[in-house]
């Protein structure tokens, strides 16, 4: 029993970086701008789309590169056409904004690119490594791609760590994220920051997009994986990075554990017509931890004055 | 323009807090009411019963019970159409176990079921807020979907999981053709408005509005956060069940959980914000804008005339839907009922600006 | 022309007392081991310069802090634990520092917000509202409007109080305060940016209320004419710290009041 | 007139005055075409739609319509969402000078949200392969017609091949069959014949339901790995099937154990795996993918003439040729229909209706229509709706799909009873009596 | 005359007792209190005021005793005057405006032993000067706020009075039998009420007025304008000036109308709106701050919005007064007319609170011409009355359909006027005041041994029309040294019609040319300021604006025009002007409390300034005592510039007086 209950939670854990990754993004844009960026799902779509199909024509290295582009474009006409004229409105309305730009993004994304599967081939073989085999009967098996998804995430967040640092923007940005007044003062184009964090969202939305639509084949349904990340949200704080990976991690080890283990349990007990606890189990793992720390793992302490 | 306020004094409280003080709004909503009633009838046809007025009374009905929660007291919600899922396979399962139930109490029932599920689901606002709240009522969403589709007692063991409703009736009256049943909704519709406007209207709402607008002072004038905030995700959700039984048995007759899932969520949520938070008009008006607009964008290119594929329409759909959020939600962010009320503000003035 | 002297006061009966209060945040103590009462019918003013305590000491008072040590009686029952609501069900009302109004209600409705509690028809009744619940309804109406008479607000009752002017706002607050028909009413800086003649027209509400209502005051407020001008007794705090609590005229000449005042640039 | 007010309450809502629907000239045949081009279900929402589209184009460039009756037709997108699929029934039946002649939904979900209008407005509901398995039943499933095939066909044919290879049903005794499935009706509607079967034949059954549209599926697959099912059934659709494939490969799990319906053997279900799916097999409604002798027709009537709806090399995938076989099937009835209550006339709902349910297509009729080949004769009657129940197991090689077995026909002594069951329960939840209409 | 009151309705508590009777049950009195309108039927306003004049009477008050009534328009304040008139007791209202010397004069002067006053701030005005007023005992107050721990000996609240008294009488049948009888035994040649005149110069005289005449005079204009028990009208001017003693209260009574009182003064406008009154009364002056108000507000309108509005108010200037009067119009232009009903009269009308008036007054003083056609245009029925207090109001008044806006129409039924051989318009009338209080030489000086009362207006009647046309105060009316006519109220309303100007003050009496001194209006000045970016602190630096100056300067320019038309006035054009750097205030006497300049007095106060007007100096520098709000003194100077403005150029001939 031991054997698949470690294989799930591996499984689970390098599918919660993948939700990281997702997630990422929106914490990134939460933090700078305070904007509950509902179309990070769409912008993974768009970026997957955009890898995937100029990689049927060119190496995906250009590939890659040309949806960079296409991203930082995105990113400034987003902040050009919708969030400049919604500035210093409430936090609900810019949710309901950055839906509407989901909306938009699907649509011009399939008018553009096409409704079919389309495919990122990132040159990791599919067939799955297993170790232990010894010790374990059947071993415990690994997706290779979901190891490489690891990768990748461990790179991007290190380099937004050293971004962040290091760099003059990336200490502008924290400086955003902490006080926008201050930042202001500081002589930082609060427009500039805003643009860039949604240019480095959307580069994170190419990573978390080519990850997914490699391993999945790149389609419509791609950008509801957003949904999958908000749990990894609540859990991680809306404003913490570390958060987002390991909310992810804790999501996605927590949820397969749930469906691999508890689902035939409750499928048992209650009679029901299958499993698949894991769609709500993440949310209600979350709202758990939010009844301890309404903040998030992570989060600021929301000091409330009067 | 058309107000003629001059000599509309009050003389006694009760017409002071009238819903609609105007005169001129008076008759008009009543002439809106009558028009509901006595002329619509005359000349509907099938398809603006069942894919007009049916879908956006019901899904107003939805709009006012999340703009209780949501616009008045200040509570995000995205679970709305896990509780309208309580309400229909509530109402689904009484009338099933117990088929000679008045069809009134059926949507009470659903109604109730889905009040207490939500106030269950209700409890985390109290200590989680904002956008926080909003993904945990994520949760109840989720699980909701998931346990209609999973316990198989909700479906009566149906082996599809898809379930459907027999003939309906009130009173013995048969509510089987499409007029019949947009009578029936709308009389639903009406009555509930106005319960929801005097609750609104009273002590209930203004302790919602109070907590939503600072729930700090709202403590300190002794409203009790736990029972403004439970009590509005109660009524909400009451609302809520109500036309989710209202939508499964009046608009599809059979169904499965997911004509609850979180699209239904989002698209109420849409409903709301686009046509006002904090407005019982904004519910309606966001509803027939929602549930138009689709429509009306896919058959906009054959009304025009201009030949295109139905895949490049409906992604164009897409992007206009979406466009059109955005240009709203920039021109008026506190949607069409505040336009609506500008408007009217203006017509009041008129001719002055201001 | 105040009707009750100082010496009546002194002698009369006590309606809350702070007893030995410390409230820390993390390691900084903003208030310690305060101790001082205030009597039935009195104006109270409590003092100090910037950061010496004194919101701190409203929100312990109304529940919205829990002081690690001490304790409040209020009506002669000693509470330790207590949160704001039921500081208001008790009988006590307050004002903010910044208004806290409900932005998006009418003047009226914030108003007739106050008189929640004295509200009880259930939401059946609310939810028909016809016979007991329009009764109560507008019998409240009624008593609101007395208040916005006595506040001189007619003019704006239906204003949204986002759109008022500073001034006014500060009068819809504390009408809320009044709709409650505390025992014991904290204005927490009810002047603070007012102009003169916004000042003595708040002052005289202040004084009316007094005499008018009863009605108990304890304030804070930084203009040291007004808070003669008004209160009966004053108490100075100083860094978390009570340094006096006498009568205006006393503490005036109170030397440790003269020095906490001069360190800081009044 | 339905148009006309709708449109009047839209740009009343909207602003825009509206524009008279161009008026419908007397002499032709309104097929309402619900599709779904785009979303989640796009990829094989496609290629159906536009094998239906060329094949109205087809009737019509070649024959002039059915004896003179031309057809038109107007899609109506809905991205496989229930409501607005009802949307789209409830603003095209009526259009054309005769109103819908049929719906063919391609959505089990709008399928059991239209079964009770469609007999109301008295339009049939071809739901050729899928829909509710019971409907076959004509006698209560008046309006009905899942030609060709039903979901406890397809899972029983499934079965059939799985006992051949094991030798026998009796040897599937102790074995174990996972179904992972759609978590919707449609994915639901085999669960009733597995069930069925396991009683009967010992074997142990895995129902694993997979959330709409199918991209999570990593728990279902390591639960896979680790209850090692013999086999496993595929009742996907949409963008879930090429996951399942996909998971299956990531955990391992032999892609020739699994059997997929006929909506999870098509072309965009298999190729994002790429080789990952080579092994992998799918019953077959009928026929396979390649261009047959119709196609030739195509090609000079439609294609040549820059009107088809796909590109060429795609009108060999499965789904296209489906889509051809779904509307050749609805214009025999036409045309069936017209034998009886005149030719050359557009005919009402109600008339389609007794075309589709007197539909009889010889190996003849077959072979003049073009599709020798990719169907088998099939008899429609008042009792049987499916009207064939036949199917092969087909065989993704990595490229192509390959038939690797011989014919099946369902066992109607195992379907049958279930169908009385559930057709006689349904009867009398709706009070209807069973029995043949004229 | 008097003949025609019968004797059971010659005084006001009779016709209360008989309107108890017939209307009871229909609104007297609305009040807008608590945030509604408070309503009194007839029944229930006899019901008050016999309860008050009980509780009046246990307090003391008898007879013939003088009651003073100081406050806004508030019931209890009315029902003081009735209740004062049931005991046979004179109520005398005064100014609530009024500082506390003026309010001293008055109450002495009327030998006041009793006050109602409406509030805290009168009681303390009035005890700040009780060492001026011997005779007072009580004071009785509408509201009780701040008040409580005043010293009560001889201070009561009016609704305790009232309670008191209806205790007395419910406990006590003498006492109301007694009191039937005391308003019973009121008689028409009593003594009805004294109302002080605000005086254009000088002090305040007390207009005594008798019950039989006010009611006659009320009962004639009640039939003029067919007023009934369901007209509706807003009491919101002075209780203690005539026009609202005779609207509110003869009229009322008389009519058997319905007055409502405002909430605060500051809502006034709002509560116009609210009640909607159909019958209105009004000075020039608040037509005119509509009309100011009307244009600022339209001036910050839409583009499009604002052409719309110009059109239609042309379309109403050509086609609008004709309308009115019934005269014929072309097909189109009714058309126009009706559109520019629905756009713009309609609820422009609306917004002022005007669409239920049927008849509407104005009086007090002369309309500019502009702006009553500007009223009657949008369909308004605005007529002009002239007349004055010793006249209970009226003299003559316009009957519908027969406006001409530079008459004030002809004498009113009953009444009698003479031109005097210097022009003064004389008049004998129903309501003709009785004496002055307690100065016999005024009223001798005043009345003509026939019995006429002099005006101290001029005027004539016009040939085509027969009605009186005014030109000015009889005194006022002046030469240039020239012996051109000199007119100088006509040219001040000329000005006055802009909304820029608030006050004009021209002088020219014996002097080379005509010359004014201007006050901007704050209002429309200010909001023009803003829209053109015009930077000021203070009023002073406002006025004192050289872009003011050209402003104003291109209005009076226009006005020059104006008069040039005609060649009586034509060389009475304005010369230079100046702006005064304040507001011309009745705190410091330079306007009544009515708000009509006292020329004299400001020639007097601003002499510096009339010098630099005649003597060609560009500037003068001005320093006057001003008294603020609480009562405190202070001084203003400032450097003040003067203007030259063009003017027409006239035959010299045709301007001179025959």
């Amino acid at each position: 029993m031991l054997g698949p209950i470690i294989e799930t939670l591996i499984g689970g854990l390098l599918t919660g970086v993948l939700y990281a990754l997702v997630a990422l993004g929106f914490v990134l844009i939460f933090k700078a701008s305070g904007v509950f960026n509902f179309a990070q799902g769409a912008m993974v779509l768009f970026a997957a789309l955009s890898v995937a199909r100029l990689s049927e024509v060119m190496p995906l290295v250009f590939a890659v590169a040309i949806a960079v582009v296409i991203m930082v474009v995105l990113a400034y006409v987003i902040e050009r056409l919708v969030l400049r004229p919604l500035v210093n409105q409430e936090g609900i309305i810019l949710f309901m904004a950055t839906l509407g730009v989901a909306y938009f993004i699907d649509g011009f994304g399939q008018t553009v690119w096409g409704s079919d599967i389309y495919k990122i081939n990132l040159g990791i073989p599919k067939d799955p490594m297993f170790f232990f085999e010894g010790v374990f009967p059947g071993g415990i098996l690994i997706d290779r791609e979901e190891v490489a998804a690891a990768a990748v995430c461990a790179i991007l967040v290190a380099g937004l760590a050293i971004f962040f640092q290091v760099t003059r923007t990336g200490r502008a940005l924290r400086a955003v994220a902490d006080d926008h007044q201050a930042a202001q003062s500081v002589g930082i184009p609060l427009n500039y920051i805003w643009l860039i964090v949604w240019a480095v969202a959307g580069i994170v939305a190419i990573a978390a997009g080519m990850v997914w639509g490699s391993k999945l084949g790149v389609q419509f349904s791609i950008s509801l994986v957003a949904l999958k990340a908000l749990p990894v949200l609540i859990l991680g704080g809306f404003t913490s990075i570390p958060g987002a990976i390991v909310g992810g991690l804790i999501i996605g080890a927590g949820e397969k554990l749930a469906e691999v283990l508890l689902g035939p349990i409750l499928i048992k007990t209650f009679d029901l017509a299958g499993g698949g606890i894991e769609n709500w189990f993440a949310y209600m793992l979350a709202l758990v931890f939010l009844l301890f720390r309404p903040q998030g793992l992570f989060g600021e302490r929301i000091i409330e004055r009067i | 323009m058309l107000y003629r306020e001059a000599g509309q004094f009050k003389t006694s409280y009760q017409a002071d807090q009238a819903i609609f003080p105007i005169a001129q709004d008076r008759w008009f909503v009543w002439g809106l009411v009558a028009f509901g009633f006595l002329v619509l009838p005359l000349f509907a046809d099938q398809y603006l019963y069942t894919e007009v007025l049916i879908p956006v009374l019901i899904l107003s009905l939805a709009a006012i019970g999340l703009n209780i929660l949501t616009g008045y007291c200040g509570q995000l919600s995205l679970g709305t159409g896990g509780f309208m899922a309580v309400g229909a396979y509530a109402a689904y399962n009484l009338a099933l176990r117990l088929p000679e139930t008045n069809l009134i109490v059926v949507f009470l029932f659903a109604g109730l079921m889905a009040m207490a599920v939500g106030v269950l689901f209700g409890i985390p606002s109290l200590r989680i807020k904002g956008f926080y709240l909003a993904v945990a009522t994520l949760a109840s969403q989720f699980f909701l979907e998931w346990a209609f589709a999973r316990v198989k007692w909700f479906t009566n063991y149906a082996p599809s999981g898809s379930v459907a409703v027999g003939k309906l009736e009130l009173f013995g009256m048969p509510i089987q053709t499409p007029m019949e049943k947009y009578l029936f909704v709308l009389a639903i519709v009406v009555v509930m408005t106005l319960a929801a406007k005097n609750l609104i209207r009273g002590r209930l709402g203004r302790m919602w509005m109070a907590t939503r607008d600072m729930d700090i002072a709202a403590e300190i004038i002794g409203i009790r956060p736990l029972y403004a905030k439970l009590s509005a995700f109660a009524v909400s959700s009451f609302f809520i069940g109500v036309s989710g039984a209202l939508w499964a048995f009046l608009r599809l007759g059979s169904w499965e959980p997911l004509a609850f899932d979180i699209n239904r969520s989002f698209q109420i949520l849409f409903m709301v914000i686009i046509g006002g938070l904090g407005s019982l008009l904004g519910s309606f008006l966001g509803a027939a804008f929602i549930v138009l607009m689709p429509i009306f964008l896919n058959q906009l290119p054959g009304i025009l005339g201009i030949p295109m594929s139905t895949a490049l329409i409906s992604h164009l759909e897409f992007m206009v839907f979406g466009a059109m959020i955005v240009f709203f939600l920039i021109v008026e962010p506190h949607g069409l009922a505040r336009l609506w009320a500008i408007a009217k503000e203006k017509l009041r003035l008129w001719p002055f600006p201001y | 022309m105040r009707a009750p002297a100082a010496s009546d006061i002194a002698a009369g009966e006590v309606l809350l007392s702070v007893e030995d209060v410390t409230l820390s945040f993390g390691g900084v103590v903003a208030l310690r081991d305060v101790s001082f009462d205030i009597k039935k019918g009195e104006i109270r003013a409590i003092i100090g310069p910037n950061g010496a305590g004194k919101t701190s000491m409203l929100n312990v008072i109304n529940g919205f802090y829990q002081p690690q040590k001490g304790s409040i009686s209020f009506k002669g029952e000693t509470r330790t634990k207590m949160r704001p609501y039921d500081a208001a069900d008790g009988g006590i009302a307050r004002t903010f520092q910044n208004v806290a109004l409900f932005k998006g209600m009418s003047a009226l409705d914030n108003i007739l917000a106050g008189r929640t509690l004295k509200m009880k028809r259930g939401w059946f009744w609310q939810m028909l509202r016809i016979g007991p619940a329009l009764t109560e309804e507008i019998e409240h109406r009624k008593r609101v409007e007395e208040i916005i008479d006595f506040l001189e607000i007619q003019a704006i009752r239906k204003v949204p109080v986002a759109r008022l002017p500073y001034g006014l706002q500060k009068r819809v607050e504390l009408g809320r305060a009044l709709a409650m028909e505390p025992d014991l009413l904290l204005l927490d800086e009810p002047m603070a940016g007012m102009n003169l003649e916004e000042k003595e027209d708040m002052s005289r509400f202040i004084i009316d209320v007094n005499d008018h209502y009863g009605t108990t005051i304890a304030l804070i407020e930084h203009d040291m004419g007004v808070v003669m001008d008004l209160s009966d007794r004053v108490v100075v705090l100083d860094h978390g710290v009570k340094i006096a609590d006498a009568t205006p005229d006393e503490v005036k000449k109170d030397q440790a009041v003269i020095d906490a005042y001069l360190g800081v640039a009044h | 007139m339905t148009l006309k007010i709708l449109g009047a309450a839209v740009a009343a809502a909207v602003g825009v005055t509206a524009l008279a629907a161009p008026a419908l000239a007397q002499n032709e045949q309104f097929i309402p075409a619900l599709v779904y081009r785009t979303g989640a279900y796009a990829p094989n929402g496609v290629p159906f739609a536009n094998g239906i589209a060329d094949y109205y184009k087809l009737v019509n460039a070649r024959d002039n319509g059915i004896n003179g009756v031309r057809i038109t037709t107007e899609e109506c997108e809905f991205g496989y969402a229930t409501d607005r699929g009802v949307e789209c029934y409830e603003r095209l039946k009526k259009k054309g000078p005769t109103g819908a002649a049929y719906v063919i939904p391609l959505s089990t979900g709008v399928t059991f949200a239209l079964t009770e209008k469609t007999a109301t407005d008295k339009i049939p509901l071809i739901t050729m392969g899928y829909g509710r398995s019971e409907s076959r039943d004509g006698t209560v499933f008046h309006w009905n017609f899942p030609l060709l095939g039903t979901y406890w066909t397809a899972s029983d044919i499934i079965l059939q091949h799985i006992a051949r290879k094991e030798g026998g049903f009796d040897k599937l005794k102790g074995k174990k069959i996972a179904l992972v499935y759609h978590d919707s009706p449609y994915g639901k509607e085999p669960i009733a014949l597995l069930t069925e079967r396991a009683k009967r034949h010992g074997f142990e059954t895995m129902f694993l339901p997979v959330t709409h549209p199918g991209v999570e599926q990593k728990a279902t697959w390591l639960q896979i790995r680790q209850q090692r099912p013999n086999y496993v059934l595929l009742w996907g659709w949409g963008v879930m099937n090429s996951t399942s494939i996909k998971e299956a490969v990531a955990v391992g799990y032999p892609r020739s154990q699994m059997y997929g319906v006929w909506w999870s053997g098509a072309e965009p279900d298999v190729r994002p795996a790429e080789g990952g799916a080579t092994g992998y097999n799918a019953v077959t409604l009928q026929h396979t993918a390649g261009q047959f002798k119709v196609h030739e027709d195509l090609k000079r009537h439609v294609y040549d003439k820059n009107q088809g709806s796909a590109k060429w090399d795609e009108t060999g995938e499965i789904l296209y040729v489906r889509g051809l076989i779904n509307a050749m099937l609805g214009v025999e009835a036409i045309r069936t229909a017209q034998e009886k209550f005149g030719k050359g006339k557009p005919m009402t709902g109600e008339q389609v209706r007794w075309g589709l349910e007197n539909l009889n297509i010889t190996a003849d009729r077959i072979k003049q229509l073009g599709f020798d080949g990719v169907l088998q004769p099939i008899r429609v009657t008042c009792q049987d709706h499916e009207g064939a129940r036949t199917g092969r197991i087909q065989t993704w090689d990595g490229k192509n799909w390959k038939i690797s077995s011989d014919w099946y026909t369902s066992d109607d002594k195992v379907i049958a009873p279930m169908v009385k069951d559930a057709a006689s329960k349904y009867a009398s939840e709706k009070k209807i009596t069973a029995g043949c209409l004229n | 005359m008097a003949s025609r009151v019968s004797a059971d309705a010659d005084t006001f508590p009779k016709l209360l007792v008989r309107n108890a009777r017939a209307f009871g049950e229909r609104p007297a009195m609305r009040h807008k209190d608590l945030g509604i309108w408070q309503t009194w039927t007839w029944a229930q306003v006899l019901d008050e005021a016999r309860a008050y004049a009980a509780g009046l009477h246990r307090l003391g008050v008898r007879r013939s005793d003088t009651v003073a009534i100081v406050g806004g328009n508030r019931p209890r304040l009315y029902w003081s005057v009735t209740a004062a008139q049931m005991l046979g007791a004179v109520p005398v209202p005064v100014y609530a405006d009024a500082v506390a010397d003026e309010l001293a004069y008055v109450l002495a002067h009327a030998d006041v032993r009793f006050a109602a006053v409406e509030d805290q701030e009168q009681v303390d005005k009035i005890l700040s000067v009780s060492d001026r007023l011997p005779k007072l005992e009580k004071l009785v107050y509408d509201e009780p706020k701040g008040l409580r721990d005043y010293d009560h000996a001889n201070l009561r609240a009016i609704d305790d009075v009232i309670a008191d008294g209806r205790k007395a009488l419910a406990e006590d049948g003498k006492l109301a039998s007694w009191l039937d009888a005391e308003i019973a035994a009121g008689k028409g040649s009593d003594v009805s009420i004294i109302l002080y005149t605000s005086g254009t110069t000088g002090q305040s005289k007390g207009v005594v007025l008798s019950a039989e005449r006010c009611i006659a005079a009320a009962m004639d204009t009640v039939a003029f304008d067919r007023l009934n028990e369901r007209d509706e009208a807003l009491s919101y001017l002075p209780m203690a000036w005539v026009g609202d003693h005779y609207l509110n209260y003869a009229q009322q009574f008389v009519a058997a109308f319905c007055t409502a009182c405002t909430e605060t003064r500051d809502t006034a406008m709002a509560d116009l709106r609210e009640i909607g009154p159909t019958f209105f009364f009004a000075p020039p002056r608040i037509f005119e701050q509509m009309l100011t108000r009307v244009m600022i507000r339209m001036e910050d309108a839409g583009v499009l919005k604002r052409a719309m509005f110009r059109y239609f108010i042309g379309v109403a200037r050509r086609y609008g007064e004709a309308i009115l009067n019934g005269q014929p119009v072309p097909f189109a232009g009714r058309l126009l007319y009706a559109l520019g009903l629905l756009l713009v009269y309609g609820p422009l009308k609306n917004v002022l609170g005007l669409s239920k008036v049927r008849v509407a007054y104005t009086a007090g003083e002369a309309i500019g011409p502009d702006l009553f056609s500007f009223y009657r245009s949008l369909g308004l029925n605005l007529k002009q009355l002239y007349g004055q207090t010793e006249a209970f109001l009226y003299v003559t008044a316009q009957p519908d359909g027969q406006i001409y806006a530079d008459t004030v129409g002809p004498a009113m039924p009953n009444v009698d006027i003479r031109i005097a051989d210097n022009g003064e318009v004389l008049f004998k009338s129903p309501g003709m005041f009785v004496s002055y209080f307690k100065d016999d030489l005024k009223t001798g000086e005043t009345m003509t041994p026939d019995g006429y009362v002099k005006t101290g207006d001029a005027g004539f009647f016009d040939a085509k029309t027969g009605h009186l046309k005014i030109i000015d105060r009889a005194k006022d009316v002046g030469k240039l040294r020239d012996g051109t006519l000199f007119p100088p109220k006509y040219i001040e309303n000329k000005l006055k019609f802009y909304p820029n100007i608030r006050e004009a003050v021209a002088y020219g009496d014996g002097r080379d040319f005509v010359a004014v001194m201007i006050n901007i209006d704050l209002t429309a000045v200010g909001s023009w300021a803003e829209r053109n970016n015009v930077v000021y602190g203070s009023y002073q630096e406002l006025a004192g604006h050289p872009l003011v100056y050209d402003m104003i300067a291109k209005n009076i320019e226009e006005t020059n025009r104006s008069l040039a038309e005609d060649p009586v006035t034509a060389g009475a054009q304005v010369k230079r002007f100046l702006i005064l750097h304040k507001e011309l205030d009745a705190d410091d006497g330079e306007v009544t409390r009515t708000q009509k300049v006292r020329r004299g007095f400001v020639a007097e106060r601003y002499a510096p300034l009339i010098a630099a007007l005649y003597d060609g100096s560009a500037e003068a520098d001005i320093s006057t005592e001003v008294t603020f709000e609480d009562g405190r003194k202070g001084s203003i100077s400032a450097r003040v510039k003067v203007r030259d403005v063009a003017t027409v150029p006239v035959k010299p001939a045709m301007g001179k007086a025959a």
